[in-house]
């Protein structure tokens, strides 16, 4: 039933959130975004499915070069920010704070 | 209506044409190439001399008209003209200013004339004469202003001048600040003067605003208005004529070199005044009440200024309180609605007035710029032109018959006797008596006696002819002119009558006789006062008690210092130092202040983390979900 | 004469204006490029102002829709009150080119944007638009004031800055609401200004919204107790936009009162104004007697020009047409006297490095030149009689007796208040003995001397035949009296409770 | 029925992956433990008759992708002290969880209240590389070309922040 798909989605996608917000590691964090797009990911095949329209696939193509675009850049950063600080905590950086 | 004639508005024109061209040519050559002192001696003496040579034809002009339409008029333009608001740059020529002018042009010549000797040798001798020019011109524009807009114009151009005229010496600090005091007491004068004028505008102004328009409205003024108005403007002549409460500025006018004394006290600005009540005559015979207020304001000045003038000890300080004092007659005069005795004050005034000044000048001159009389003595030997016109001066100041001054003042105790002032008649004869103890007290100590610095009285010696001359003529003056108007002739006064509103009171000729003869007797009693105490020489007194609270002009100048103006300053710097930063400003601080405040609260939760933001942004979401959730039921 | 001379009067500097700071060019061709457009805005203005025609109404008239759902079009149109504060930046703002030769590109360039600005905020006939220009006006100031101000500039950009930002921002709320109930009252949309003045406006919220202009336009005036923005803002900002600030912009607000409350709000004007009146001969006080005190003459002229527009403010709310027509004169008076004077403290403080009047001292001895211009237009500043400041300052006071004697009083005495600081602060500077800081002045060199020139002479000849100007204004005002604000008139006809006899004889 | 058994198994795989994902401390056992639910996914989406998203998915996201994250993980030679101190970290996951349930709760009763419908696996003519092929590029022809700018974007970023010299040392 398509009802099934739709809520292991809503619990991956509800597992990546807690990931980033719970976590310190940048590369779990990253990872963690990741999840939540492959949750999307499946509601849209999903959705595809039901409707039995294509669309949902090509999609799902869109996210995935997204997220190769973002792994490739995310990186990057992360290869920085090991070189200048030698960690891999996000708590490194509080720039922001007022 | 009367002549239109078109050289009327050149009167005024000459000296300020001559101004603006002296003063640009000293501007410009004053750094570099400076030109020689006579080019500047002519030049100012050109614009004044023909003034006087046109004042001298309206005069001919007019009296070849009848009576009744002797009045010369000349529109230049339409100065400006808003609404109900007419005003034309238009002058008017009619007896009474034609007297004005005639006075002013020659006495101011003669003055411009003495300039050229006195001022010899000064470094700003172009500015000098600019600004004489200048003062002259405004005067004429003051005299010819056919409403009472023009007439301002000449009004505050008089303050100017004597504002850059007292301070013409103005690396000193004493000099600029009796300037300012000049000018700014004169300008709470002029306050007065345009609050009158706006009330009068808001009365009968409607229908035209100059005099004559004005005259022919009269009778439509509420009496409150008219009141008002009076007062109001009366308000102006004390800022210009120097009265009580406003006088404190012409003592100190005599920072300017001593021709500007004797052009402000003589020939111009401080008649301003009494020129404008009577140019009002047919206001102020309206107000009884207005012309009472006026006449004891004049005579209480008038008590004053004697008082003060007996006890001075700088000979030009003496002489401006009797400028004060005279002009407090003028207004007692103008003040009893005796406008014509007032005027002929005024005219003779001019004379003697610009006499004595010239002549202290001349003394000043030759004891080298030594003002103190307690520093002369023994004058009369080496100066004796000088002692000879100043003493005709002197005894037409002191109002001794047939001197030109016994018979204006005269004249105006007579008009109080008659129209029944008794208190301001009786005041008159004090003051006639005390003036002619501090007149002869000056000459007497001046001229008089042994030399008190010798060496000074060595080098003493009589002034040249550019400034000997004009002291004889108005000598000629000063001794004649009161011929004109002596009882019976009435010459001036006749000539006057159709300018002003004024009912000639009908006095038997004993009263008559009876104001002259006390009058004769009091100006006896003062010169005996004064010859006992210093006509065989005396030395410089020390004042106590009394004479020393008089000396010191009975701390009025400390008065208005510590009520007035530090009070001002007080309050101006509490305004920007307190009042600002705290009140006015308050309420826009108060706000920055709250929005500091909310963003330092706000600042809390400003972590920096990346990922508490994220935090915040999943709670929020959670309580959306929440609150959806509950609705999708 | 051609169709669009007001649009390119605009546009002119503001297209140069923006090329200046896009291109890299030079301080001097930036220098040489103002000089040569503001001219060219020079002649074209008075080109205007040879065939202007005195109507009273808006001439030149140009008007295309631009947003057509809205209403909103690019009206443009002048008349004879804002002509003469065209004329005023069109006269004044060249000469900076002349006197300030060293400065960078984009002051210059931020100085055309002004112009041209201050320009179209003067010739729009349409609320969006104008409001527009009003807001445009402020960004060339916030930069000069931010990039080439004093050492405390910062503070007064912010609060400038905020302040006429909170002004506008009621200002556009009120604008909207007028947008809104014109649609309202005659089912179409549109924010000229013709048509807003036919609006039917009463009740609490249309006073709401005539505070909500009034505030905006007293920020700008600055009327008390609006106006603690203006002292650190002058003082800080370089002079060529203290000028610009004094001499032109100020008056916009004052021109924004005439223009868009009087016609739109007659009612809600003619019940508030005896306390703006109040508002502006307080502020006048205030300010004067404030002035007296400073040590820093910039600060001082500065409290003296808030003094001087708490005057002409007031004679715009004196409701009778003397002192309306008195207000516009003494505008362009104000703009020639003490805009100038803010040029010459300018000069002062390039030439000695101080402006401490307490460090100066006998000038007049070392420049006559320069103090005998600077007497002048001090002389016209405090209202001497055959300069410029003479008949403005007698027509206001005229009319405020008429309107009300306690104010007609009141504001008599900047008579005294004005000369008090002017004398002290030209005393201490001019004459006395020369310090070391003054010893060397230098006078005006030929340039400066005759790029001053025609300001005084208008100063003078202003003071002399102000006719041929006044009859340029006087119809508009008139008008601005016969039919557009009836309410006013009759206001102003019943307001005088203290001396109701001066109301008899006045037709 | 053998249908539904799979999806058991695939989702109960997907789940355990993530949440390994969140509890591991190391990356490299996160990074094992989520390739273990991108393959699951995978397996759903044949599920779902999604052929050319399956196969991409295993060589795209499970192939391409997590080895570029793992060569990094390795490439850093992370020692376990350079990773962050989380003693907190269980109190932080407890805690998300417990802030997420509601967004989970809110979104499962939007999905409940959808219609039923089935998940048959479909014939030939859906899903396969020809017809998401066709469609890729004849409706969603600008969107791709926008993708691939994208793409080529984050490569130069991706040079530029990677290969940066050290400036800051």
């Amino acid at each position: 039933m398509i009802h099934s798909y739709l809520y292991l989605s809503i619990i991956l996608f509800c597992l990546g959130i807690v990931g980033v917000i719970s976590r310190r590691n940048v590369f779990t964090v990253f990872m963690s975004i990741e999840l939540m797009l492959n949750a999307a990911n499946l509601a849209f095949v999903a959705f595809a499915r039901v409707h039995e329209s294509m669309d949902g696939h090509v999609l799902a193509m869109m996210v995935m070069a997204v997220a190769a675009a973002e792994a490739a850049l995310a990186l990057a950063v992360v290869i920085l920010l090991h070189k200048h600080k030698s960690k891999l905590d996000t708590n490194v950086f509080s720039l922001l704070k007022g | 209506m009367g002549q239109s004639v078109h050289y009327l508005g050149l009167i005024p024109l000459f000296p300020l044409m001559g101004a603006v061209f002296i003063g640009l040519l000293h501007v410009f050559t004053c750094k570099n190439a400076k030109l020689p002192e006579k080019v500047y001696g002519l030049l100012a003496c050109v614009g004044p001399v023909l003034s006087f040579v046109m004042a001298l034809k309206v005069f001919f002009q007019l009296k070849a008209l009848p009576v009744d339409a002797r009045f010369l008029s000349h529109n230049a333009f339409t100065w400006f003209s808003v609404g109900d608001l007419h005003i034309n740059m238009g002058f008017l020529a009619d007896p009474l200013s034609c007297l004005m002018l005639l006075f002013v042009t020659l006495i101011g010549s003669l003055i411009h004339i003495y300039s050229i000797g006195y001022m010899s040798g000064d470094k700003n001798y172009g500015k000098f004469f600019a600004y004489m020019n200048l003062f002259l011109g405004s005067m004429l524009v003051l005299v010819l202003g056919d409403s009472p807009v023009v007439m301002f114009v000449g009004w505050e151009g008089v303050g100017l001048c004597s504002y850059l005229l007292i301070s013409f010496y103005s690396e000193d600090t004493n000099n600029v600040l009796a300037g300012n005091k000049a000018f700014i007491v004169n300008r709470i004068g002029d306050l007065g003067f345009v609050l009158g004028m706006s009330f009068l505008f808001w009365g009968i102004g409607a229908s035209g605003f100059d005099y004559l328009s004005l005259k022919a409205n009269i009778h439509h003024l509420t009496p409150a208005i008219a009141l008002t108005v009076c007062l109001l403007l009366f308000v102006g002549a004390t800022g210009k004529s120097a009265q009580i409460p406003l006088y404190v500025w012409l003592p100190d006018a005599m920072a300017g070199p001593t021709p500007v004394s004797a052009l402000i006290h003589a020939a111009t600005m401080v008649t301003a005044g009494v020129y404008m009540v009577a140019r009002f005559s047919f206001l102020y015979a309206h107000v009884e009440l207005a012309g009472d207020i006026v006449a004891w304001v004049g005579i209480l000045t008038a008590l004053l200024a004697a008082i003060f003038g007996m006890f001075q000890n700088d000979i030009k300080k003496v002489l401006a309180y009797s400028t004060v004092s005279q002009l407090g007659y003028m207004f007692a005069g103008v003040g009893v609605a005796a406008y014509s005795a007032g005027i002929f004050h005024v005219f003779t005034h001019a004379f003697f007035k610009a006499l004595l000044f010239l002549g202290a000048g001349s003394v000043i001159y030759a004891m080298h710029h030594e003002q103190n009389i307690w520093k002369m003595g023994g004058l009369k030997a080496k100066m004796p032109k000088t002692y000879l016109t100043m003493v005709i001066g002197a005894l037409a100041l002191a109002g001794c018959p047939p001197f030109s001054g016994f018979f204006s003042k005269d004249e105006i105790l007579f008009s109080a006797l008659a129209t029944g002032h008794y208190g301001i008649w009786a005041v008159g004869l004090l003051v006639a008596c005390m003036t002619a103890y501090y007149t002869f007290r000056m000459i007497f100590v001046v001229f008089h006696g042994e030399p008190r610095d010798q060496h000074a009285f060595d080098h003493a010696k009589e002034s040249p002819a550019v400034m000997t001359v004009p002291l004889i003529i108005l000598a000629v003056g000063a001794a004649f002119a009161g011929f004109l108007n002596m009882p019976g002739v009435q010459t001036v006064s006749h000539w006057l009558a159709p300018s002003l509103t004024e009912h000639h009171p009908h006095a038997s000729s004993f009263v008559l006789v009876f104001a002259m003869a006390t009058s004769i007797v009091a100006f006896l009693v003062g010169i005996k006062i004064a010859y006992s105490k210093f006509g065989k020489g005396a030395a410089e007194p020390v004042f106590s008690g009394f004479e020393k609270f008089a000396y010191n002009k009975f701390y009025v100048d400390e008065l208005y210092n510590a009520v007035i103006v530090q009070p001002y300053k007080a309050v101006g710097s509490s305004i920007w130092k307190t009042i600002e930063p705290n009140v006015t400003d308050g309420p826009v601080k108060a706000v920055t202040r709250l929005y500091m405040m909310i963003g330092t609260a706000f600042k809390v939760f400003q972590v920096g983390y990346v990922r508490i933001y994220a935090i915040y942004m999943i709670v929020g979401l959670s309580l959306m979900s929440l609150f959806l959730s509950q609705s999708l039921n | 004469m051609f169709a669009h001379v007001l649009s390119v009067i605009i546009f002119l500097p503001i297209i140069a204006g923006l090329l200046l700071l896009a291109t890299p060019a030079s301080r001097n061709i930036a220098r040489f490029t103002g000089m040569i457009v503001s001219l060219a805005a020079l002649v074209l203005s008075l080109d205007l102002y040879m065939g202007f025609q005195s109507t009273g109404h808006l001439e030149f008239v140009e008007n295309i829709p631009w947003i057509a759902s809205l209403g909103v079009s690019y009206a443009l149109g002048v008349d004879g009150i804002s002509l003469f504060i065209l004329m005023a930046g069109s006269v004044l703002l060249p000469m900076v080119y002349f006197v300030f030769a060293t400065k960078e590109k984009g002051y210059y360039a931020n100085l055309l944007i002004v112009q041209g600005a201050m320009a179209g905020a003067v010739c729009a006939a349409d609320m969006i638009l104008f409001y527009i220009f009003w807001e445009v006006m402020l960004l060339p100031v916030f930069f000069m004031l931010g990039l080439y101000g004093g050492p405390k500039r910062l503070p007064a950009t912010l609060k400038i800055t905020l302040y006429t930002i909170a002004g506008s921002l009621l200002m556009l709320a009120a604008i909207v609401y007028l947008g809104v109930s014109y649609h309202a009252q005659f089912n179409e949309w549109s924010f000229a200004l013709d048509k807003m003045a036919q609006l039917n406006l009463s009740g609490r919220v249309a006073a709401v919204a005539f505070f909500g202009f009034m505030i905006a336009f007293a920020i700008k005036i600055p009327l008390f107790p609006f106006h603690t923005w203006l002292p650190d803002a002058y003082t800080e900002a370089p002079t060529a936009t203290t000028f610009v600030l004094s001499a032109i912009m100020a008056k916009i607000g004052v021109y924004g009162v005439i223009r868009f409350v009087v016609p739109v709000f007659d009612q809600e004007f003619a019940r508030f104004a005896v306390l703006l009146a109040y508002s502006g001969v307080i502020g006048m006080m205030y300010c004067g007697i404030a002035a007296i005190t400073q040590k820093d003459f910039k600060r001082m002229l500065a409290f003296s020009s808030a003094s001087h527009m708490g005057i002409i403010a007031l004679g715009v709310f004196c409701m009778n047409v003397q002192a309306l027509t008195g207000s516009i004169y003494q505008i362009v008076a104000h703009a020639t006297s003490t805009g100038v004077l803010f040029l010459f403290a300018g000069i002062l403080e390039e030439r000695t490095q101080t402006r401490t009047i307490s460090d100066l001292g006998g000038i007049a001895a070392k420049a006559p030149v320069f103090a005998l211009y600077f007497a002048i237009a001090m002389l016209a500043s405090v209202g001497l009689p055959g300069t410029s400041g003479f008949i403005g300052e007698f027509m206001i006071i005229l009319g405020a007796v008429k309107f009300n004697t306690a104010v007609g009083v009141l504001a008599g005495t900047t008579l005294i208040i004005g000369v008090c600081y002017m004398l002290w602060m030209f005393q201490r500077v001019f004459f006395e003995k020369a310090t070391p800081k003054s010893e060397n002045f230098k006078d005006f060199s030929l340039i400066e001397g005759l790029a001053f020139l025609p300001v005084i002479i208008l100063i003078i000849v202003m003071g002399v035949y102000p006719q041929p100007f006044l009859s340029k204004i006087t119809p508009s005002t008139a008008l601005q009296f016969a039919s557009a604000a009836p309410v006013v008139a009759q206001a102003a006809s019943a307001t005088n409770a203290h001396l109701p006899e001066l109301t008899i004889e006045q037709k | 029925m053998f249908a539904d058994g799979l999806f058991l198994g695939f989702a109960v795989l997907a789940v355990l992956g993530a949440a390994g994902l969140v509890v591991f401390r190391h990356p490299m056992n996160g990074a094992m433990s989520f390739v273990v639910t991108l393959i699951s996914l995978a397996g759903l989406y044949a599920l779902l008759s999604a052929k050319l998203i399956f196969a991409l998915q295993l060589i795209v996201y499970a192939g391409a992708i997590m080895s570029l994250i793992v060569f990094i993980i390795m490439f850093l030679n992370i020692q376990p002290s350079d990773l962050p101190k989380e003693e907190t970290k269980l109190v932080y996951i407890l805690g998300g969880l417990a802030v997420v349930l509601p967004i989970g709760l809110f979104l499962a009763k939007i999905v409940k209240s959808l219609p039923l419908s089935s998940t048959a696996i479909l014939g030939n003519d859906f899903g396969g590389v020809k017809q998401v092929g066709l469609l890729l590029f004849k409706d969603w022809l600008v969107p791709f070309e926008i993708v691939s700018i994208l793409l080529l974007i984050s490569l130069i970023g991706a040079v530029v922040l990677a290969g940066k010299k050290e400036a800051v040392k």
